[in-house]
């Protein structure tokens, strides 16, 4: 058993830092959690920046634009640009998409797109989730009907991630109503400047415009924007993609923020004559957090593990999925309490501590709880899969 | 022990609520209001309604009749309080109702009384509270901005922090520094800023509760007339007290967060969805736990307005009672944000947020509802002290 | 609204305590939770004492021995033994048994049976709980079989409290196997001294034989030992008394225990020069107890204040017993870590601190949690009573 | 980073699986031993069972060989107790094995070495820890138990408290201040006294958990022989640190728990009326969550034994897995009384009890598991030290 990174896993890490280091203003302190109009324009300015070192998508195969990077060396980048606060653009092209057109994808479409993503010229938005679709998905409405060389696609989306600043979306609709409802759907490929389309933010807690609705009013998609076989588009959708490797090291962020809390407790008065970590109550909730944080990492690192021998981790995947939402949001509430009124205040203004982080925190998590299965459902499946527990 | 309205208070409840019954439009109700605590702002709809409270004397229930209030008791305030917020009826401003127009009447000559009362009651004046500074902490007396005699008028240099409704305030209850070398508490004296007055500047601080938005106010060579002090001169400590009484004596109505919990139940009795998403077993118990909280809420503010209307002081009666309630807001917040799923994030004005984004609402302000008016910690000494007697910590 | 006792309840609370103070020795700490039978001799003896008072049954009517209580002095009353720790004996006689022969006993019964239960010369036992039943208590296997004058009782009771000690037990035991299970139960008065009756202790993590299972191996009961009609003897068992009020005031034992505990951060040092109540995580930890003591104090007056008034607490008593429960699983735990090592022992040695206490109630509470209705049954009742929300 | 067993690791993890498979009696297969921590006593099956141990120098497989160990690496050390655990195997005593003979063989004489070693392998030899004193708290080096030279003996007065297994013991590792006036980690000498000597009184202190009982254990003037002293006079607290060293590496093992974890749930798999009770979705949550702990508190073992492995002294790192395992330990113990119903109450012995009486066992004893060996308190202190670098609190 070997618990430390290889010292060319370390290189790598100083490669990534010295990029990084060259790449970001000097008093970078990272990313917001809302996507405004400048700050994405400054993310697409940074894919530009990675491109050349192929370190858009560095686990896609090199055929396509990428490195074909090790899982742990995947894990050494992303903590590495987690720890920065990096921008984050395009990701779901990165880890679906582009991975699902190398699977699925003739040809033409490999050409057409995967070029696109690995340059970061081209933005993608993924329209999976309809409103009252709740968590079953393949309950979906939206409808595709075949005409000529065209599909005409009439429907609405809900919870798109920055769909209005997309250039393309990979969508998912149904093209057979008379099937079991698996069966009925297909997978397109569609320009987002296609008439027809039209996008409403969704104002979030976060003061953030990150989801939206997006109507079809007879929107044209070309033939040739269907992805593999008609009618199986949700056995394309549901793929398991062993390029999804964007969660691994995704602890580092939290990190960061543990230490700049750190450093607010030290540098605050008590109002007693002492500093704030002084007390007693500040110290045992930030070390508390630090086990919480220590555990997610331990937690990440054995998956890794796994994927890196070709196992696929089931159940062991789902823990991290409950301990680190959890993580964030304990983060996010100690941290308000320890900064006091201080903690609630966002933007630049002198009073705002850590730049409002905490507080973007505490109203950003609610919907990291949520998307991607809720904890009660990755707690099923352990219960299930892990204790042979009945199903409900 | 009775926990039954008296025969009278009894009355007096059903009294409101046939009022709100029959007099508030079914459209201007709204928890929101109860939850922000912003009170009734410009909207026009909400300034009639201003206008058919007064007619009862019911925009200050708590002041004196002969200034334009009802004189109503103890008990009667809180009935009254608790039937508007059961109702969801738009509540006048209370910074200025229930903060500064009572301390007006205590400490203020008839001239201040006459200037001021009418403007508070008709919903006209707004006011705002300058006692916070950057640095003071919860020591408010080791206030820094100076005021300077200067023939009739006082001139002030400094700025305060943590304004609410600092933007839109005719005026000011300000505490500012009128002797420099006496002992902290004694040479403090209290003025009525008027908001207009040359070298005013207000700056909002960005936060994530948004509304009531707090604000930076800062004082270049300001000047206020003596007239405008309030009480004696250096003696603004005593009356900036009676001002925190007011304050403090402000109890946390247990009613709106039982309502929120109960639209919550109704929001989930409604969505299938939702108790999909989430497992009926966990909904059904995380909101009884949340039911439960509400009535013990209510339960703990009945004994503090029993004691202040027998004229006890309630110490660690009321810290608990603030402790609680300030803590299950936050809960009852998290347990609603997470039962709206995805859709409970969303925020106020979204066609899609569930209870008209109220949920985005209380979970953004509740973070802070622990901290305002004491933390949590400091009523949490309050009880170790008086409730289990141990020495201050 | 009033939330003071009045003068005439402070009075007789004065009484209650000069009486306790008489009848119990000076040094006396409090009746333990673990029953021996030294214990439980003293506390028959004090049964003798609060006899002459009308004090063992004071809530039932004065024909019949008892006084009449109110519901408000009934509190004051049992806060006021509560808080002496006043040994507890006979409780489902006085509370239960006693009440129901009151309703449905015929004058026999009445004679041959209240006398003894309000003198304090005769112990009962309750027989409902049978192996396997759970929550479940009509599902019971209990046979009893009509013989001439008798019945005879074959079949198996559970955790029956105290009956290695008990004179007489009330048991209900089916009659009618063909009728729906509801229908062909009777209720019996035994006497435990019968042939056939044999009682084997439960050893329980208290260290005490507090439980017990009691197996009747052709126990024959005469047809006078009937409660009530054959075959209703579910309904007997079932209904509500108004008798019960052995509850109200029942959170001034925890009240002394919060109190023992305060005083004993007092006197001991934190190693550091100080007692052990300067430490902010002690005085938090106390804080905490102490609010949620209040809280049950008040939900309890709440309850009184609709029984005073003639109404049926509902959901209301629920709420009562998930906070009571909870508090004082809390208090016994985070008493043991306020105590360390020294909370862990009990008996009489000079290092065991508060006698044990805290350590006794941290075992003693794994049963109550779930006699009377598991935590998760009350927050159903709850969430469909009190919200509305569909049974499950 | 490779969280996999080492091709030899492995190798010779298989080989203990098998010999546990085709050695170890189904019926001496418990998982109590490994909760309660006793290790082997007089049954006459369990020494039969350390024999058969013995033969592949397993009894102490981190000694030595040429002292009867196995010499196994730290690793294998831990493969091994995991193994032992996983089978619920009966283990050797640890205080004699794993904290006495260590610290004889790093600090004992050749005759010390040939006196205790074997007794001590045979199992026939128990030991108990005599360092605790009453009012020492955790700063042991202040105890106050006197030894006084006396021709070939030093004569011993004073207490002991908090002694494990101190009633069925042949010997104990005692300290005692040999120099009054000295600097007190410098006036404490080791004894390896033998408990049969005259003057030792053996006072059982009645606790919650039982087993292991504690003691208290008074000294009358009782003799030593000067050749029982273990390393040399006055430099006691050195070789203390050594035994304590040793405890302080154990590392808790989170099989156990991860077995105990997967007891309960074929415990509420087969039980029906026990998941109606509780309510279905409540009790796959409360397992799910516990399961979840369990493969944290073993993944966090890992790191800690790997650490060791290459010489790193774990700081926060074992501090991190301590809090955690014992507090997951207590967290067990409640999710198991809570699943056990009524009969999560009965005594071990007990034939009703479930799973054989290891939840009232577990419940009993976790409780105290955040204090012994560092409370959880000193723990997250460390962790705030080390891991986030504050000062010391």
């Amino acid at each position: 058993m070997r618990f430390k990174f290889t010292d060319e896993q370390e290189a790598f890490r100083g490669e990534v830092n010295a990029f990084l280091k060259d790449a970001l203003p000097s008093d970078w302190e990272g990313a917001d959690n809302a996507i405004d109009d400048e700050s994405y324009e400054f993310g697409r300015e940074f894919l530009k920046k990675l491109a050349p070192q192929r370190w858009i998508a560095p686990a896609w195969p090199k055929q396509y634009g990428g490195l074909e990077l090790s899982h742990w060396d995947q894990v050494v980048y992303n903590e590495a640009m987690g720890y920065a606060r990096a921008p984050i653009v395009n990701t779901a092209a990165v880890g679906y998409l582009g991975p699902t057109i190398i699977l699925y994808g003739n040809d033409e479409q490999k050409a057409q797109h995967l070029p696109g993503i690995t340059s970061g010229e081209v933005v993608w938005c993924q329209g999976y989730s309809e409103p009252n679709s709740g968590s079953d998905l393949a309950s979906l409405q939206t409808r595709a009907v075949a005409d000529g060389d065209e599909f005409i696609l009439n429907g609405q989306k809900i919870w798109t991630s920055q769909a209005h600043y997309a250039d393309w979306m990979f969508v998912i609709a149904r093209t057979d109503p008379d099937a079991p409802k698996h069966r009925g759907i297909s997978y397109f490929l569609m320009d987002m400047k296609t008439p027809g389309v039209s996008v409403r933010p969704l104002i979030n807690m976060a003061n953030g415009e990150g989801f939206n609705e997006v109507f079809f009013d007879n929107v044209r998609i070309p033939k040739t924007g269907l992805l593999g076989e008609l009618n199986r588009g949700w056995y394309i959708a549901t793929t398991t993609l062993d390029f999804e490797r964007s969660a691994l090291g995704g602890s580092a962020g939290v990190q960061r923020t543990l230490e700049d809390l750190t450093r607010f407790a030290k540098a605050e008065s008590d109002g007693a004559g002492g500093r704030l970590w002084d007390k007693p109550l500040v110290r045992h909730a930030l070390a508390d957090l630090w086990v919480s944080l220590d555990v997610t990492k331990m937690l990440s690192y054995r998956v890794v593990s796994m994927q890196a021998r070709g196992l696929v981790p089931n159940y062991e995947a789902s823990i991290i999925k409950v301990f680190s939402t959890d993580l964030i949001q304990k983060q996010a509430r100690v941290g308000l309490g320890i900064m006091g009124l201080y903690g609630g205040l966002w933007g630049d203004g002198p009073w705002a501590k850590l730049r409002g982080r905490l507080a973007k925190s505490y109203v950003a998590t609610v919907g990291t709880a949520i998307a991607g299965g809720t904890t009660e459902i990755q707690r099923n499946i352990i219960a299930q899969r892990g204790l042979g527990l009945p199903r409900q | 022990m009775d926990f039954r309205d008296s025969p009278e208070d009894a009355a007096f409840r059903q009294e409101v609520r046939d009022f709100l019954r029959t007099e508030l439009p079914h459209d201007l109700r709204a928890a929101d209001d109860a939850i922000l605590g912003v009170g009734i702002g410009e909207d026009e709809r909400e300034r009639d309604w201003l206008k058919t409270l007064a007619k009862r004397g019911w925009v200050a229930p708590a002041w004196p009749k002969a200034y334009g209030g009802a004189g109503l008791s103890v008990m009667q305030q809180f009935v009254f309080n608790e039937e508007m917020a059961r109702a969801a009826a738009p509540r006048p401003n209370f910074l200025a109702i229930g903060l500064a127009g009572p301390t007006i009447i205590v400490h203020g000559t008839e001239e201040q009384k006459r200037e001021h009362l009418s403007g508070i009651l008709s919903g006209e004046n707004f006011w705002c509270q300058g006692f916070s500074e950057p640095g003071a902490g919860s020591d408010l007396a080791s206030l820094q901005t100076r005021a300077v005699e200067d023939g009739d008028d006082y001139i002030i240099n400094g700025q305060k922090i943590w304004t609410s409704g600092a933007h839109r305030s005719q005026r000011m209850m300000l505490l500012a520094r009128t002797e420099a070398d006496a002992p902290k508490h004694k040479g403090i004296s209290y003025f009525l800023l008027n908001m207009q007055s040359p070298g005013i500047t207000v700056r909002p601080l960005t936060n994530m509760a948004d509304t009531p938005s707090f604000n930076e106010v800062f004082f270049d060579n300001v000047r206020v007339p003596k007239s405008d002090m309030l009480g004696e001169l250096n003696r603004g400590w005593y009356v900036a007290t009676t001002t925190l009484d007011f304050e403090r004596s402000g109890i946390i109505n247990g009613v709106s967060l039982q309502r929120l919990v109960h639209e919550l139940a109704a929001f989930v009795r409604e969505r299938k969805d939702v108790r999909d998403d989430v497992g009926l077993e966990s909904v059904r118990h995380e909101l009884a736990d949340r039911a439960i909280e509400a009535e013990i809420s209510i339960v703990l503010s009945y004994r503090v307005v029993t004691m202040q209307t027998k004229g006890i002081v309630p110490n660690q009666e009321a810290s608990i009672t603030k402790l609680f309630g300030s803590e299950l807001a936050q809960r009852i917040a998290r347990t609603g944000v997470k039962l709206g799923g995805l859709y409970g994030q969303l925020r106020q004005g979204s066609p899609r947020a569930p209870l008209n984004g109220r949920l985005d609402a209380l979970y953004r302000i509740a973070i802070g509802s622990t901290l305002a008016g004491g933390t949590s910690e400091i009523q949490r000494g309050v009880i170790a002290q008086r409730g289990l007697g141990m020495p201050r910590g």
